[in-house]
């Protein structure tokens, strides 16, 4: 068999003959004797990790992620199962655009790029702002940049980036982590019902206050009545507004430009990937004046050698590869095979697409609230509010043990405190909502 | 060819009707205006996008620092299973699958480092240096020791350590390479202080050469109560001959996408988790996977480094998540990029012991091979995984860009700067001596041909060289910028 | 850009070893020579030839007869899933998913022909119609009419319809048109006699026209004992429309890649299911699918064309195998193309009534709206799905090349022969009004050209024009032959 | 909503502003106006199909296919379940390729081209016969146009197809068929302990005899150790010698071109496919002398305009598009993108592993023979013969209650006749070859 490969690395595409080859044009015996460590530092020991075929390698992760349940998840709070077209994935899986890299040479990356265009141009009609990058990893870490952001470019002299005091947990702590190289420190406001206290928050608003933060809809899906009292104040007190939202209730609730953000941030895998265990896309746009204290990468037309439109990475001197430590960001490899499935995702929505898609998620919320109400021993909505995808109900008896019962049935819903549940209807059939409401009014009994 | 813009293909303006949602007026925005098109339609705008894209199924992607691999596809398979698709809040009991996975990559991981403890929340290096440089300083502080205000790095370092080293409030200090390309340790001896912090180090370094004085340049480190860091860039030069913890440092970043074959999604999403040796462990973000039958106080789970390698089955053992003592909290809103961490944990799978240390050894020889068949001298030796040639009187940008016309990917360009004109060259593993002679003879005909020619590349591509200049004088980053034109 | 054979990429010669299995030396090869790639670098190869393939999702493909339209990429998703992979010997009460989704399909498939019994057996169009011929050939045989051996065939037909008559044994008699375009009922009235099997009909015909008469048709075929097979290869016409076996058909086959927009794969899999009226049930190839709890004698489900069509779910139902009474046997080696009847199954599920009856009405619609807009003179009208233009003076192969270079592929030429220089067009209903403006664009800036131009066409495509000749000449049909010259 | 999408069709891509302009256009008020339907056959019925949405639509087909239980198939005869490496379907599925026509305009089809031209090469080397066709359905179709080419290159005037008296039935019910407009008759050879019987052959080899059909391996697995006597005695006779196989049989065993073979049919299938209810790949290869009577496409290499070398579709004077009645066969549409995934399948496995692969075939099957065979109440294997992935076993007591007990157990085997099993190793694990005989020792004690 004069053409073997050898063991080793099945992707290495060497035969013994073509090893030998090279090893002799470098001028030496083994593959051993290029390698210059010192012997202290060699590592003679092995992993314990067995080599395996791609069929078994593949068993094998099959046969782990059977152990996760099978549960239809009406679960929120920011990560939401819409169904995604089986376009979505033919066409992002293309390899071109999977095995690619960042598009730093343009002349032979013009289609990725074109695509990241077009999902920052979508976002810029959907937000109302003139800029969005093309991404950040998701709204937790979009959030932390804002308030690097806010620190860059204040224009009153303090330190505190102030948040719902409902935030959650989760990107609270990334904030903080975000902000600990600075001397920003986070505070919170009140909520009204669900929503922003708009009178305390006027109380509160004063030069020491760098960045305002809400969100639309907010972590309890409710929408928030105040944006344009928010967007006033934070313009009198010379404070940056930052607005959380995502593409599909952007879609329908008011433009963050015309209630006044100075950016919003997001997680615009809403559209574009399933559950993920988290993953997401961070959304980050922003009004012209901060172009160049954008973090992350930012993809401009110009013109190529024939003076055809072409595209490129550009604003360059931003980014960490150019400035180092002075760069806005250290973000190098972001989401952008992500940003190029929510790309696809929303066009093949469509504008009536999306706006349908929203006015489902406030309509299906609501009827979805009104059967649990009418459950005994259930209140739904808790907030007199308007809603989108998800609500809050409370409930007689223990909400993590409601939860747990429930999971018994095979849904799965967020507890919340002792007797709180948190339900959210985006992504799922009306045959499983059916299914819940059974379950449910089957687990309270 | 060109592709019109999704927006040039069709506009199609919406009239928002609040009360279809059953909303008061002043809750919606008026209208929505985004292309309305049919499938069959995008599918043709689409495919032609990627036809017009560059990948690593393309051809040679030799890319210094990058590591362009080949991504097998069956791990694109698994990522898609629909056990994968899991709700981050879901509850511990349920999720039983995702937590073993996670467990077990940690446990790979820890092995193939040298590290005791692995987190896999940072979604991509950068944030795997971000957390490496949190934990520093949260151990730091614990310690009483949270003056230690400085970060060294080498000059010629990645980017993102200096930026990094900022976005946690450190000051940087640059470090110069000796004659040999190393660190210079009078240098070192000079930068460091009991202000220092932490050094960042990879390991080959950037021009592809071992530090040999690893040894003594992790005892000045800590002698002075600094930690010693190590950027995983590099890594795939090593795998099973050497050892980040075996080597003296503290902590490290693994970049999935250069060591463990993950897609690089031309940008993303990719997935640095982070090792530290046990004194870190408690500080590691939160949460992190346990065995729910063996949790230990500071979360440094021996048994995950232990642990053995079922090959056909899922242990059957049960999981759990938990915070670190000291955890510096959240770096991410949940776990990072999962569907890129079921990915890597089925390539580690693939490969075993004897595949990763293959995978190093033929990076090498590669590297070696290549460098020995192109005429652009290579000042630093003896290199492993990469090399970087001089492109001499010639402007390494415009070398690429010819090299472009001869249906190649270029190298990276003028960076590090310690060599004039910088051809940083990585071919990988993956690549065959035919692609290799291939590439050595893009370099070789370049080499060849005069300034005039090079300046005027590429013109095989799909656009010709563009005008970068003009594209950040005036910004047009969205399609409606075009349309106020 | 050229891209080599696997051959010049790599020959490897392996020794056959008989004894490592155990076998003698006299029952193995000696050796074996074939490429021995590497996976990253056939990526590289199919990714390229993919490249260099023109498919639907590359742009218009408008060629008459062949029916070219968008294939949603869902179907593939549900072809792939794990319960489609099971073996054709599996007991029936193993596959009940198998047999469910096939009795669902011969219901759809009845409803939508007008006919009262379907075969799923037939691999493709051609063999649908050798599944026609023979059941009539046994029917005719069953009722003492053996001396039965001519089927009529319309000169403009496909020649799938003249070559399967005579693999059925059958002598052709062939039909003229008249001069709209339609059958020459005094031609057919010569032609029929007590000797007429069958006539063959497409209807709308070649030319797109409506075979108005088809009642008489179909009264004069049957006047003499014949029976009438319908060639759905214009189908798409027709949804919802019109049935066949409402125009007095008595066999029909179904293209599922023309009507049901599974993929055309460069070649095939197709599938040619065959619909029959209850007397020809009895012929049907073996095995088909029978609702268990409601069998019939003569296997002509009257259920399977009531069924209901439950909208979510399974209908739970038992299934299972038989043998129509006087079976012709088989025609394939089992069940016929699989994975494409449950692209077809997913596409009608999907459209429904309403959508089918606005796929058709889309096509139409389509073929005359880019009919009004071409120069190119259209001899037959009115057309519904497709039309033939002629290219007049020019040669309408030369067009087609010329067009190639116009970024669209052309229409099917020279055929049907009625019309000379015959452009055959049709656009189907997922071409966007721009999309088909682009094409009638096309077709008018190659009218306005002159001979020089258009025969030294193409130039912009990956091959320039192909020397035909010579390749049937001397056929080199493998890269042995190459290599032998 | 002024561009929205009509209902109907969701792959039409028309507005109802460009379907009125459309209309317009043409000069007409109504799509209806553009059928010429005479009023007594028009339809106005409807179908009873619901219309749903691709995400309604594909949890059709997941229910409906669930009904499939899940069993470890050691089914052959002809299909097996090869393992699919994960890059043919990534390859395959590729859309140029999926959604392309036949290369009739082979300007823009060169990468189809070449890769038909590849997948006939391979076949070439495996047979050793120098002309393969680039495919017909399925290996019995393939035999019905193999007997036709006889019946058409007839060196002797005679009428009868010998074929093996164990040939498949399905097999055998289409070579009827395809001979059904011809001349032919189908007549059997015996068989002498699963093998030909070379003796009872040439006494039955006369004038009469057109075309002698022979598999290795047989349905039942053996390995043919008289190809080359039966090559000689078709020479002898002017008799056209036919052999089945497939592409991982001829890895290893003796080449057809070496024993004679004119014709070689078989399902090429085994390779690029799943088990897939049965459908398959007509492998067609034939030694240059029929060429011009090979039924299906051919590939040929060329030269463009350019003199460079190019593919096109070649020798089409033989097809029903050309010649009509009298064309080499009816085929139109093949299994073209079935020979692209069986082409794929075999470059990734590499001559290496395709012997490999074939040798375990071997090796496995006579191991899990013995296996079966030290059980009480099973002998294996029945046939003292060598084989390949299958064999049969002899078992006391009822065969297909055996087989239907085994299924209980998540196994699937045929039953032959009364007492047999035909057991196949091809594509199983090893971990499922020992689950079985644990099973098989259980049922039958």
């Amino acid at each position: 068999m004069d053409g073997s490969r050898t063991t080793g690395s099945p992707y290495a595409p060497h035969t013994d003959t073509e090893t030998a080859a090279m090893l002799d044009a470098v001028g030496v015996d083994s593959e051993e004797a290029l390698f210059d460590i010192p012997e202290p530092v060699q590592f003679d020991g092995d992993f314990g990790i067995d080599a395996r075929s791609e069929r078994e390698a593949r068993q094998l992760v099959e046969s782990i992620l059977e152990r996760n349940d099978d549960l239809v998840e009406l679960l929120g709070r920011g990560h939401y199962g819409y169904y995604i077209p089986s376009l979505v994935d033919h066409l992002s899986d293309r390899s071109e655009f999977l095995t690619s890299y960042t598009q730093y040479q343009p002349e032979v990356s013009q289609g990725f790029l074109q695509a990241l265009f077009e999902y920052q141009s979508m976002l810029v009609e959907l937000t109302g702002l003139e800029v969005a990058n093309c991404s950040m990893y998701d709204a937790a870490t979009a959030l932390g940049e804002a308030a690097t952001l806010a620190d860059r470019v204040r224009g009153v002299s303090g330190s505190v980036v102030l948040v719902p005091e409902i935030l959650d947990e989760n990107k609270r702590s990334t904030l903080g982590n975000y902000v600990a190289g600075t001397d920003l420190v986070v505070e919170t406001y009140a909520m009204d019902d669900g929503a922003a206290d708009v009178d305390s928050i006027a109380d509160r608003l004063d030069e020491d206050v760098v960045m305002l933060y809400a969100e639309n809809p907010t972590v309890r899906g409710t929408i928030e009545p105040g944006l344009s009292a928010l967007g006033d104040l934070a313009t009198e007190s010379d404070t940056l507004f930052v607005l959380g939202s995502d593409p599909v209730a952007l879609s329908l609730l008011e433009r963050p430009a015309d209630v006044g953000a100075d950016v919003v941030i997001g997680d615009a895998s809403v559209l574009g990937l399933p559950t993920a265990y988290g993953m997401g896309l961070g959304l980050f746009a922003t009004r012209e004046d901060y172009l160049r204290q954008v973090p992350g990468r930012l993809v401009g037309a110009s013109e190529d050698g024939d003076d055809r439109r072409a595209y490129t990475l550009t604003l360059q001197t931003r980014e960490q590869h150019i400035r180092r430590e002075r760069a806005t960001s250290n973000i190098c490899t972001n989401q952008a095979w992500v940003a190029l499935r929510t790309a696809i995702h929303a066009a093949t929505l469509g504008p009536d697409g999306l706006v349908d898609l929203a006015t489902r998620d406030v309509t299906r919320a609501r009827e979805l609230a009104d059967r649990v109400d009418a459950l005994p021993g259930v209140t739904a909505p808790v907030h007199d509010r308007h809603h989108v995808r998800e609500f809050v109900a409370s409930v007689d008896g223990s909400a993590s043990g409601i939860a747990t019962d429930l999971e018994d049935h095979g849904y799965a819903v967020h507890a919340l405190g002792a007797d709180e549940l948190q339900i959210c209807v985006a992504g799922a059939t009306d045959d499983e909502l059916d299914g819940f409401v059974d379950a449910l009014s089957e687990v309270i009994r | 060819t060109y592709e019109p813009l999704l927006s040039e293909k069709d506009s199609t303006k919406v009239t928002v009707d609040a009360d279809a949602a059953g909303l008061p007026d002043d809750l919606t925005r008026d209208s929505l205006e985004l292309p309305g098109l049919s499938e069959s339609e995008l599918s043709r705008h689409y495919t032609r996008l990627s036809q017009q894209t560059y990948g690593i199924t393309s051809g040679p992607y030799p890319l210094g620092s990058c590591t362009m691999k080949y991504n097998p596809p069956f791990t694109e398979d698994v990522a898609a299973l629909p056990g994968a698709a899991v709700h981050p809040d879901r509850s511990e009991a349920s999720i039983q699958g995702t937590l073993e996975l996670l467990f077990r990559l940690q446990g790979y991981l820890a092995r193939i480092g040298g590290m005791d403890a692995v987190t896999l929340q940072p979604p991509a290096g950068a944030a795997g240096e971000f957390v490496g440089i949190r934990v520093a300083a949260a151990y730091h502080e614990h310690n009483g020791e949270g003056h230690r205000d400085e970060v060294i790095v080498p000059e010629s370092a990645h980017g993102t350590n200096f930026a990094t080293a900022a976005l946690g409030g450190y000051d940087v200090v640059s470090l110069p390479s000796d004659e040999h390309g190393r660190v210079d340790l009078d240098a070192l001896e000079a930068a460091l202080s009991e202000s220092t912090a932490a050094l960042m180090l990879t390991n080959p370094n950037t021009l592809g050469l071992f530090e040999r004085d690893i040894e003594e340049i992790a005892a000045m480190v800590h002698d002075v109560g600094g930690l010693l860091y190590y950027d995983g860039a590099n890594l795939n030069a090593l795998l099973g001959r050497a050892r980040p913890g075996d080597m003296g440092f503290d902590v490290m970043h693994y970049n999935v996408h250069k060591t463990f074959a993950t897609p690089h999604g031309g940008g993303g999403p990719g997935a640095g988790p982070v090792g530290v040796v046990s004194e870190l462990a408690p500080f590691l973000p939160a949460p992190r996977v346990r065995d729910a039958d063996e949790p230990t106080d500071a979360g440094v789970e021996t048994t995950e480094a232990d642990a053995p390698d079922p090959t056909a089955d899922s242990t059957g053992a049960a999981y759990e998540l938990f915070d670190p003592e000291h955890t510096i909290g959240h770096v991410h809103g949940f776990q990072g990029n999962w569907l890129v961490l079921v990915k890597t944990f089925a390539y580690i799978a693939r490969l075993g012991d004897e595949g990763l240390a293959d995978a190093s050894a033929k990076a090498v020889l590669n590297a070696n091979y290549l460098g020995s068949q192109i005429d652009y001298e290579i000042p630093y030796e003896p290199f492993h995984h990469e090399f970087v040639a001089s492109a001499g009187e010639q402007d390494a940008a415009d070398v690429a860009k010819r090299m472009l016309d001869y249906g190649v990917h270029p190298p990276t360009t003028k960076w590090p700067e310690i060599v004039s004109q910088a051809l940083m060259t990585e071919p990988t593993e993956v690549e065959s001596k035919s692609t290799l002679d291939q590439l050595a003879a893009a370099f070789d005909a370049v080499a060849e041909e005069d300034d005039a020619t090079i300046e005027a590349a590429p013109s095989r591509t799909t656009a010709k060289r563009i005008d970068q200049t003009s594209a950040a004088r005036t910004p047009r980053l969205s399609w409606q910028a075009l349309d106020d034109e």
